[in-house]
């Protein structure tokens, strides 16, 4: 469940959110769409505390990120799996250990962290670059690491920022695919994309944001 | 945790050459404080013996009264620059020229008289001690009756105790320059390690990682340099004494001093660790997540 | 250029807390070198004069015919130990005496007699001059005919003549170490700037940027933290020679070494400079384009 | 002009190019697509010379790659527009010396530097940015930054690796028309995308690779 209450986000003097108002249900899947620096990705760092609104409130499954103390961060991340627009894959650790790492950090033990990184790799249909390093591997295979990454730990909330801007559309509808398996085992999913082959008839909500409000909603 | 000392060491052997720097700056550092608290302490039971106070001898003429030395002791203890005085009769003056005099005090053997005269030890306060008002004092006092002569030449005495503390001034600025530079070296070091990751340290926040669990691999890895660097930093002061303690061999009585203190192999690498760990957190600093 | 420049000071602004740091740390390392040479110089101005060899005393019996002195003399000759030997007369050994006495002298003034004895003052080759040889040798020549006594207590001497060598070594081992640290320090500061630009340098090499190009604000950047580093460390020399001289004041003649090197004003930031450049350019390395 | 004669590349034993031969004209701008993984980038950095070929020969603009010293790197970089897949933006810099950089580099006086860059900002209309810092702008913003410091310096060649992965439509559209009027001004273009928008109804040539081999050519 995510639900923003007139929430305002400004930098400086420059108005970023405006307003916002949206009631995500536990266990639904919705996109986001808008022109480049509509807020998108902003919108979505609010959600997993990467900024703070300067208005209103969030709730993130019962959880009231106003009220949060800082401690507590990192157990709502915990329970959010992000694809970031810039991937953000450690240069230093293998692909293995960027996926495993989300495991490693939740203090899953090693045996089940093995199998359960490798069934994600399985899925982005990237196993075979396990033992490689991100910076050996093309912009659409790091994109999909990302995503193994965000999805391995089986979080409730599942938040994907552009996750198909470096993919060939056939491997983009395999990922899209892949994001309504989790959505149907009861994942609350968000997409931000331009990609409008990604919602087409999946019949899910599509909320459009402009200049920082929501100008309205559709179903794709 | 397994997992932390497992990114700790993965990154010391892929930045090997960096650390391998890092190791040895740690422990030519310790080895720097390990020599200078070496040399403090030896130049402190040198120089130990050194004349501590400025004294003034005061000689009075021969067959004064009891009355009259009276006289001059009061005279003398009414000044305000007096510290403290001694009286040294004739007896206790020859006594003093026997002791001096050793092995060839025989020389004296002739004598029917005692030639000395009696004299007081005068001791000045702090304030006074210095060319120019010992020089003033001298002259006044002179200037007394009953009295033959004052001699002051412990100059020499008064510029081997200030240079000595001088030299233990500089010893101890450069000593703590040292120390200091120490933690600015472990301090940069482990910074390097941080920029090295600061990149993965934001990308673990985001993931949701722990203050400890993005911190444990920086402190191990810290850690670790500072252990190598404190063994090191062993070695080289054990060599160091070995090659000292060779050169002077066992004639010197002072070489009771230059035992090689066996706490220094537990104390060191002990250090160096600390200092590893210190300087890592503090690289890393409050993580704002 | 201009640009090189103004990319430098920017990225010096940028990181003030570290740079700040950095110029701390080449200022005090540059104090520290400065203040040991200073230290070693004045170190070897005072034990300068501490004595320089070893020495024995070989008084003879009374009234020994000249005959018997020249025998004595070509024995020790012989001996395979001897480096040097000087014949000191009765008459000599008086002069000495009262030389020693000073101004008490007086007392010798009874003597009908010259109670001293003659005497060799024997220098031993440097092999033979520990505890154990010298005793073998005094107990060798106290048998010899026409000999009264040996006397060889200048183990004193000895010990702080060794010990001086010690201290020597010490600090030069310290000063060695301290310069190695400094080049490590200037160091591993540009290899921070250097990481902290690294992904700059990727991307300015594939926008088709010379080595040139790349390099100039980091050399510029490190030579800008020696200067101010070396500008710190002349700054903090010339305190420490402010508060030294007003502490020995005008008594001491050795303060004529004291003197304040003007040379010093200009040499410490050239110093800082070349360091910070030269450590710039190690820590770029060379450019694989 | 930029020819591959049966160029091949290989990671280790992974073969990322295999038996490469292309010839584009001077002033013609093409298009390369094929799967994620499929070796576009790749390609791309050969020309550039951030990758050396292991077998054949590469002409760009008369330069012979295989013969060239790496002196002489930074000249053939320095004629070469590349927008990379990833940005590549300075983050200590802001957007308008990010832009200028390109031109510094090329020794171009200060006056003519602000001209120049402020009208590559104009063209992908974020001249109102030119103070921030990368870190603060959107995906597609920064994307059209890296666009813009292509462009900036005329180069005689302009590569583009997924030029519109981070825009919306819109502004991918226009995006594409910047090229075009470059092209038609004598830019020798080559673009990499998985967009099959970019080329439809261009009319140009669009290479298709699979698995490092070219496996046909149509036009847009
Ligand atoms: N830290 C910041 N400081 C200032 N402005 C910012 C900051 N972060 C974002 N912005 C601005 O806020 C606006 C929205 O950014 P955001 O990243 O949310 O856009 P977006 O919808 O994700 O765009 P895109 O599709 O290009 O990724 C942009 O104009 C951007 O420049
Ligand atoms: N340095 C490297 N070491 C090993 N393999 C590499 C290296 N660079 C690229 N590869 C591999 O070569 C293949 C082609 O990569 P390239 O980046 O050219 O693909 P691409 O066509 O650009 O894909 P995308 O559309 O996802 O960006 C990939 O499978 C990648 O893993
Ligand atoms: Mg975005
Ligand atoms: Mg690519």
């Amino acid at each position: 469940m995510i639900i923003f209450q007139n929430v305002s986000k400004y930098y400086d003097f420059h108005t970023v959110l405006r307003n916002i108002n949206i009631s995500i249900q536990k266990g639904e899947m919705a996109f986001l769409t808008g022109p480049s620096g509509a807020g998108k990705s902003t919108l979505l760092k609010l959600m997993y505390m990467a900024e703070i609104p300067d208005e209103g409130n969030i709730l993130i499954e019962d959880l009231d990120i106003g009220s949060m103390k800082m401690s507590q961060i990192p157990l709502l991340r915990r329970n959010i799996g992000v694809v970031f627009q810039d991937f953000k894959l450690i240069r230093n650790l293998n692909i293995f250990d960027n996926v495993a790492l989300a495991l490693r950090i939740r203090g899953v033990a090693e045996k089940e962290t093995k199998a359960l990184t490798s069934e994600a790799l399985k899925k982005v249909n990237l196993r075979h670059l396990a033992d490689s390093y991100p910076k050996s591997l093309s912009g659409g295979e790091q994109q999909r690491i990302s995503i193994a990454r965000a999805i391995v730990a089986e979080p409730l909330v599942l938040l994907a920022d552009e996750p198909t801007g470096n993919l060939d559309p056939g491997t983009a509808l395999d990922i899209i695919r892949l994001f309504r398996d989790l959505n149907s085992q009861g994942t609350t999913i968000m997409i931000a994309t331009h990609n409008r082959e990604l919602f087409r008839g999946t019949g899910k909500r599509v909320l459009k944001l402009d200049g920082g409000s929501l100008v309205g909603e559709e179903l794709g | 945790m397994s997992y932390s000392f497992k990114v700790a060491f993965k990154s010391l052997y892929r930045e090997k050459w960096i650390n391998l720097l890092s190791i040895f700056t740690v422990g030519s550092s310790l080895l720097i404080i390990t020599l200078t608290v070496f040399f403090l302490y030896n130049l402190e039971l040198i120089t130990g013996h050194l004349p501590e106070r400025f004294s003034m001898m005061i000689y009075l003429k021969d067959n004064l009264a009891q009355e009259e030395v009276q006289n001059v002791l009061s005279t003398l203890r009414k000044r305000p620059d007096v510290a403290k005085l001694k009286y040294i009769s004739k007896d206790e003056a020859l006594k003093e020229l026997k002791e001096t005099l050793h092995d060839t005090n025989y020389i004296l053997e002739g004598l029917d008289d005692n030639p000395l005269a009696a004299s007081f030890e005068m001791r000045l306060k702090k304030d006074f001690v210095n060319a120019a008002s010992a020089a003033k004092i001298a002259g006044e006092i002179k200037k007394m009756p009953g009295i033959d002569s004052v001699y002051y030449g412990e100059k020499i005495a008064e510029a081997i105790n200030l240079l000595k503390r001088s030299v233990e001034n500089i010893s101890l600025i450069i000593f703590l320059t040292i120390a200091l530079g120490v933690v600015f070296v472990t301090y940069s070091t482990v910074k390097i390690l941080f920029y090295r990751r600061k990149e993965e340290i934001e990308i673990l926040k985001l993931l949701g990682a722990t203050g400890g669990f993005i911190r444990a691999p920086f402190l191990i890895e810290g850690g670790a340099i500072g252990l190598m660097g404190g063994v090191l930093g062993t070695i080289g002061a054990f060599a160091f004494y070995i090659a000292v303690t060779y050169r002077l061999s066992i004639v010197i009585p002072i070489l009771k001093t230059l035992v090689f203190p066996p706490g220094l192999l537990i104390a060191l690498p002990l250090t160096g660790i600390i200092l590893g760990i210190i300087g890592s957190a503090i690289a890393i600093g409050r993580l704002r997540l």
